[in-house]
């Protein structure tokens, strides 16, 4: 596949806007269907994209194996360490209504962090899945 | 703010936060001291919680301050706050165990995500406990078993792989099968929390999709704790486990999976419903007493010790349930009793394995002939936690016999007496294949001891064979709360 | 002495746990080793006989470890019945010793420091048994002790040796638990306490079918009194080195069983309420034939150790049918024979030992004429055998004379036939072995070796159990004066 | 007339069972462990259906607050569901790495074939 130009350039052209999309789901979560787990995916999706059109040890560069297995770690991290601040700000823990002078805009600030933690995690995941099953087997093809 | 105030949460939070921290240090020696004092942590938490709940009742945390029964509930009763003991104290033992005994049987690079996958299962399994909200169990249930199939696969032995497969598979359908149920009893009541469940259910007692409920969560619960006939996931999931791994799971997996047929059956469908509208009592003393003579019978001819006790387990769990199936007071607390006492006497005896699998390089009976003189203090540990099992006194598995035979006796069954007594001669017979070959038969000249005994491992094993035996001493702890606990369970509705 | 005699009883439990370890400890310098042996059952002793006199005087001295239950402890009392046993059991333990070290040691047997260690722990549990305050605690150091005695059984190591133990084990572990389990916890669930109480702890709970029932859960549950059809472990066990032997059938196990027997009937049941409805009449009939049949099996056997253990077998129905003829004066009886048959039997096993040492030999037709070369050891033999026969001057003579009197007393025209077959039938078969050993010619056939004694310390032991065995016969006074304090029958 | 709206107003559990059965009938009788797998997924998909489909109402619309309806659908079902949707994802992939070690150690992926070698091996152990 190295040498389809036709695929490479969309590609190029492509994941921009898959990025983007990603992030538009990502933060429109609040107001209407979307959230941290699809724009995780999406993100994933690119990467695997890329992966897909210029090999798995290019995409290693640009998204490297230990960057992903943090971000798995980080995100589950953001999303407790929301339910501790909470703890810590004198509700129970996962509470938001504690997390800003006003419970609505507390809502809004732990939900927003907690998604960030949701997308981290799932895009970690999925791209660590993707890794582990391309990786396996044809170890000289990188 | 109290920080006892929060306990419920932390209980949980401390070894969830500990997994993602094992992945970012990567370093297995940080790893292990991360998972270790997540363990240490969440074992002071279940102490302190079951403290609370000693004096002053039961404790309902509202996670996210949302209210009861729309909010996600963690409720900590006599029952629970019981199993966070044992299961947390497990933890607290086998992680300074896991350290030397890993070495040998996981490379070393997957070491930090062997501690990640520890303390996901722990987090799995005590957020089983705690919760108190019906979907909340699956999905810690399916944390743990998850983690679980990881960490049975880590095996050296490729049948491990196998084993694990075959676990995945049976483990999974289990956890549909629950789905399934709670799915039926939440379109019955329009509700996931367990309390409120109860009391909803109430007003459609009997109708046939809460039966069909009971009889999907008896089913896919029966799999998770591998009730016979049920149960083949388990011997090879035990046997080809690192050995750390197999002394964990024996001494709590199943035994949480009790933990929530339990909760089920007592908590939810009320014990009038479960043993009056469905031939469950029949039932389950059936499969109990199958379970106790043919896997007892079975692990008798056995010849790797790991075996051999995982079928034992599969055994001991028979007089779980049997005492369940009295439907009594002394029943339930012989059944919460065996748990806890049958928990920690396994998780002895798989870790002194773990031992013997290290310095012999195997646990088969023929590479440990001998053994007394090799390893003269782990073969005596051996000994008392295979009395343990038998039920001689002066061990924690005689206090539960005891009051397994006196729930048989109060009924007047005194057949099931003898059939009691009968299969715990079984289990002389399959510890003594144990003894025979470790004091009487010469040590094999061509095996020579691999290793000298690590204290990190040698003094976790040392304070759990202690453990059978003081608690077959002291009941205090045990008794009290197992019957206490049964005595809340029996008076829900 | 500057502890009282509740500590004793702490003390008398923890000193062989502390000489076990003392001699496991010394594993490597053998003279060391054996000299702990001998201190601790010195130091045993002791602390028996310090608890004597207030026994004596009628006190009943207590002491509780700890509770597991409610209403289930392990405590300890000394009562006479207890104080007998373990006097007799602490005495015999220093005699056994000197024995065993003479036997080991003149054998060669290898594990030697085995043998002592679990030889001493034994003996705790012993202790443990015979100043038990309740069923449970008995049941505990019972269960104990089987599997202390275990390894001793199979000590050869050789597949002989662990089908015997195999058949030792399963007996006595199945019949206590499948029987003595259950009506140990049917009787906590009847009276929610298992102490042994003067007169009976059960009263009215049960009728007579039931009584009779969780009697016969008891006797059958007490494997270790050999109750036929329980008795096969008896005869599997003699592939154990001759102490051993010595110790299972005259100081620890058998007579731990049928003194468990005793005090289950007396303290548990209690005599007059098991009289009341005739409970125990199926007990004596078994019992009568245990002994009969034991006596008619033992005179077929020509090896001498195991027509020892059924006469041993037989022996030990004695106590039980005493105690099953709910006498006064039959019990006393069945007390005095415990002391008596432990005198005389572990003479004869010791005297077997001399011989098998000595010569080699194991059967009593291979015995001719060994009376001329080992006169000590068949001297001390002649005396044991009276003693089972129940002839003057030997201690038996004194306990079958209460039976007899009591199975008069009491109208029991059975056991009294019994009692006279079976004297028959003993001195049918060991005067036999008298006779061979100092009056037939020997046999001269090429494996014969010229032998005299057996080594001295043998010699020793066994002479002093043939003496003990004599003057137990001339002043019963202690025996018999726990006999009338247990009864309540005064001093 | 009647059993017949029964059964259309019943269909989705109809459908459901019908894929819990073939779900679980191709996890016992097929011995390829992929199959196996896709089993396993058809089983679980279907007790997704068991929750999503009484959560919808008749005329509902997703539960997104408009001021155009009136009627949502239940959206407590979808939450429970995207977080078995995880599981059955977390499980799935877990099971296919299991799969593809399985086949490196064995270099097959038929059940019966596997426990085969293995069978043989062990028996040489014993004696």
């Amino acid at each position: 596949m190295r040498h389809d130009l036709i695929l490479r350039v969309i590609a190029k052209l492509l994941i921009p806007f898959i990025l983007l999309f990603a992030l538009y789901v990502q933060f429109h979560g609040d107001f209407g269907p979307g959230g941290g787990f699809q724009a995780g995916v999406i993100l994933a999706a690119a990467v695997i994209f890329y992966a897909l059109i210029y090999g798995l040890a290019d995409a290693r560069k640009v998204v490297p194996e230990p960057l992903v297995e943090s971000m798995m770690a980080i995100g589950v991290l953001i999303y407790a360490g929301v339910g501790v601040a909470g703890l810590l700000l004198g509700g129970n823990y996962l509470d938001y209504f504690v997390l800003d002078h006003d419970p609505v805009h507390g809502q809004h600030r732990g939900i927003f962090w907690v998604e960030v933690g949701v997308a981290t995690t799932v895009s970690g995941v999925m791209l660590k899945i993707f890794y582990m099953f391309a990786a396996r087997g044809n170890a000289d093809d990188e | 703010m109290s920080l006892a105030q929060h306990l419920p949460a932390l209980q949980v939070v401390i070894p969830l936060l500990a997994a993602p921290m094992t992945v970012l240090l990567r370093q297995r020696t940080l790893a292990f001291a991360v998972a270790l004092l997540a363990s240490w942590a969440a074992f002071a938490i279940a102490i302190a919680l079951w403290l609370q709940v000693d004096a002053s009742g039961t404790i309902s945390y509202a996670i996210g301050s949302w209210p009861a029964p729309w909010g996600i509930e963690y409720r900590v009763d006599r029952l629970s706050s019981f199993m966070l003991v044992l299961v947390s104290g497990i933890a607290a033992l086998v992680l300074p165990y896991c350290r030397r005994s890993i070495e040998d049987e996981v490379p070393q690079r997957q070491h930090y995500l062997f501690y990640t996958m520890f303390v996901l299962c722990l987090t799995g399994l005590l957020g089983i406990s705690i919760t108190g909200d019906a979907f909340n169990i699956f999905v810690f249930l399916e944390v743990s078993s998850l983690s679980t199939y990881v960490l049975i696969a880590l095996g050296r032995d490729r049948r491990a792989l196998v084993a694990s497969y075959q676990y995945l598979i049976m483990g999974t359908i289990g956890a549909t099968f629950i789905v399934i149920g709670i799915g039926l009893l939440y379109l019955m009541t329009g509700t996931l929390n367990l309390v409120d469940m109860g009391q909803r259910l109430a007003a459609v007692q009997g109708t046939r999709p809460v039966l069909a409920a009971l009889a999907f969560l008896t089913v896919g619960i029966s799999l998770k704790l591998a009730l016979f006939p049920l149960h083949q996931w388990l011997p090879n999931a035990y046997t080809y486990a690192p050995s750390a791994v197999s002394a964990f799971l024996a001494a709590t997996a199943t035994k949480v999976a009790v933990y929530v047929l339990l909760r089920f059956y007592f908590s939810v469908f009320g014990q009038s419903q479960v043993f009056d509208q469905l031939p469950m009592q029949q039932a389950m003393l059936l499969l109990a007493l199958a379970g106790m003579f043919a896997a007892s019978a079975t692990a008798i001819f056995q010849s790797d010790l790991k075996r051999l006790f995982a079928y034992s387990s599969v055994g001991q769990i028979g007089y779980i349930i049997l005492g369940l199936s009295f439907d009594s007071t002394t029943g339930l607390t012989a059944t919460i009793l065996h748990l806890f006492n049958h928990g920690i006497t396994k998780g002895a005896i798989f870790m002194l394995l773990g031992l013997v699998a290290l310095v012999m390089g195997g646990t088969s009976l023929s590479r440990i002939q001998g053994l007394g003189k090799r390893m003269p203090l782990t073969s005596l540990g051996m000994v008392i936690c295979g009395l343990s099992l038998i039920g001689v006194p002066g061990t924690a598995g005689f206090i539960s016999k005891w009051y397994l035979l006196l729930a048989a006796l109060e009924q007047g069954q005194w057949w099931l007496v003898f059939l009691i007594l009968l299969s715990s001669l079984l289990a002389v017979a399959y510890v003594w294949r144990f003894v025979e070959a470790a004091y009487f038969r010469e040590p094999r000249e061509d095996l020579d001891a691999k290793a000298t005994v690590p204290w990190s491992m040698a003094l976790p094993a040392a304070l759990l064979v202690a453990a059978t035996v003081y608690f077959g001493l002291s009941t205090a702890f045990t008794v009290g709360s197992a019957s206490q606990a049964a005595t809340f369970l029996m008076g829900v509705r | 002495m500057m502890f009282t005699a509740d500590d004793a009883i702490l003390l008398a439990l923890l000193v062989p746990v502390l000489g076990a370890i003392g001699i496991a400890l010394a594993h490597r310098w053998p003279n060391l080793r054996e000299g702990i042996t001998l201190t601790t059952a010195a130091a045993l002793l002791a602390c028996v006989l310090t608890i004597l006199p207030s026994v004596l005087a009628g006190a009943r001295p207590t002491a509780t470890l700890l509770s597991v239950l409610p209403g289930l402890e392990i405590a300890f009392e000394v009562e006479p019945l207890g104080m007998l046993f373990a006097l007799v059991a602490s005495g015999l333990w220093i005699v056994n010793s000197i024995y065993s070290i003479g036997y080991m040691r003149g054998n060669k047997e290898a594990n030697q420091t085995r043998f002592f260690v679990c030889f001493a722990l034994a003996l705790s549990a012993t202790m443990g048994i015979a100043f038990s305050g309740n069923l449970f605690t008995l049941f505990l150091f019972y269960e104990v002790l089987t599997l202390i005695t275990y390894p001793l059984v199979t000590h050869h190591g050789t597949e002989k040796a662990r089908q015997g133990g195999r058949v030792y084990l399963g007996l006595l572990m199945g019949t206590s638990v499948l029987f003595l389990l259950p009506a140990l916890v049917f009787i906590w669930y009847l009276t929610g306490s298992t102490d042994f109480t003067a007169g009976g702890l059960l009263s009215d709970q049960l009728g007579p079918l039931g009584l009779m029932g969780l009697l016969a859960l008891c006797m059958f549950g007490i494997g270790k009194a050999a109750l036929m059809p329980f008795h096969r472990w008896l005869p599997a066990a003699m592939v154990a080195p001759t102490p051993v032997s010595a110790l299972l059938h005259a100081v620890a196990v058998v007579k731990a069983g049928v003194f468990s027997v005793v005090k289950v009937i007396v303290y548990i049941f209690g005599l007059d309420p098991l009289g009341l409805n005739g409970s125990t009449d199926w007990l004596i009939l078994l019992a009568g034939f245990t002994i009969v049949s034991a006596s008619v099996v033992a005179l077929g056997a020509d090896n001498l150790k195991r027509r020892l253990a059924y006469s041993t077998i037989s022996q030990l129905s004695y106590v039980i049918m005493a105690a099953a003829l709910l006498a006064p004066l039959s019990v006393v009886g069945a007390m005095l024979h415990i002391a008596a048959h432990a005198l005389g039997k572990i003479t004869l096993f010791f005297a077997a030992g001399a011989i098998y040492t000595a010569a080699h030999k194991t059967e009593v037709s291979q015995l001719d004429g060994i009376g001329r070369r080992m006169p000590w050891t068949m001297g001390a033999f002649a005396i044991g055998a009276l003693s089972m026969i129940g002839l003057p001057p030997a201690a038996g003579f004194v306990s079958k004379w209460y039976m007899l009197s009591g199975a008069m007393a009491s109208e029991q025209w059975i056991a009294v036939g019994v009692i006279a077959l079976s004297t028959l039938l003993n001195a049918g078969y060991f005067l036999p072995i008298i006779y061979r050993a100092f009056f037939v010619a020997p046999a001269h056939d090429e494996h014969d070796h010229p032998h005299g004694e057996a080594p001295l310390p043998m010699v020793i032991a066994l002479t002093a159990t043939a003496a003990g065995t004599v003057l137990l016969f001339f002043m019963p006074d202690v025996p018999l004066a726990l006999a009338r304090q247990m009864l309540g029958l005064g001093g | 007339m009647n059993t017949t709206m029964t059964l259309g107003g019943h269909f989705t559990y109809f459908i459901t069972i019908f894929l819990m059965i073939a779900g679980l009938f191709i996890v016992i009788a097929r011995g390829n462990l992929i199959k196996k797998l896709i089993g396993l997924g058809i089983f679980q998909t279907s007790v997704y259906l068991l929750y999503i489909a009484p959560g919808k109402l008749v005329g509902g619309t997703a539960p997104i607050l408009s001021d155009a309806f009136s009627v949502y659908s239940s959206p407590l079902p979808h939450v429970l569901i995207l977080t078995a949707i995880v599981v059955g994802v977390a499980t799935l992939a877990l099971g296919l790495a299991l799969v593809v070690r399985i086949r490196e150690a064995y270099d097959s992926i038929e059940e019966d074939e596997i426990l085969n070698m293995d069978a043989v091996p062990s028996r040489q152990e014993q004696a």
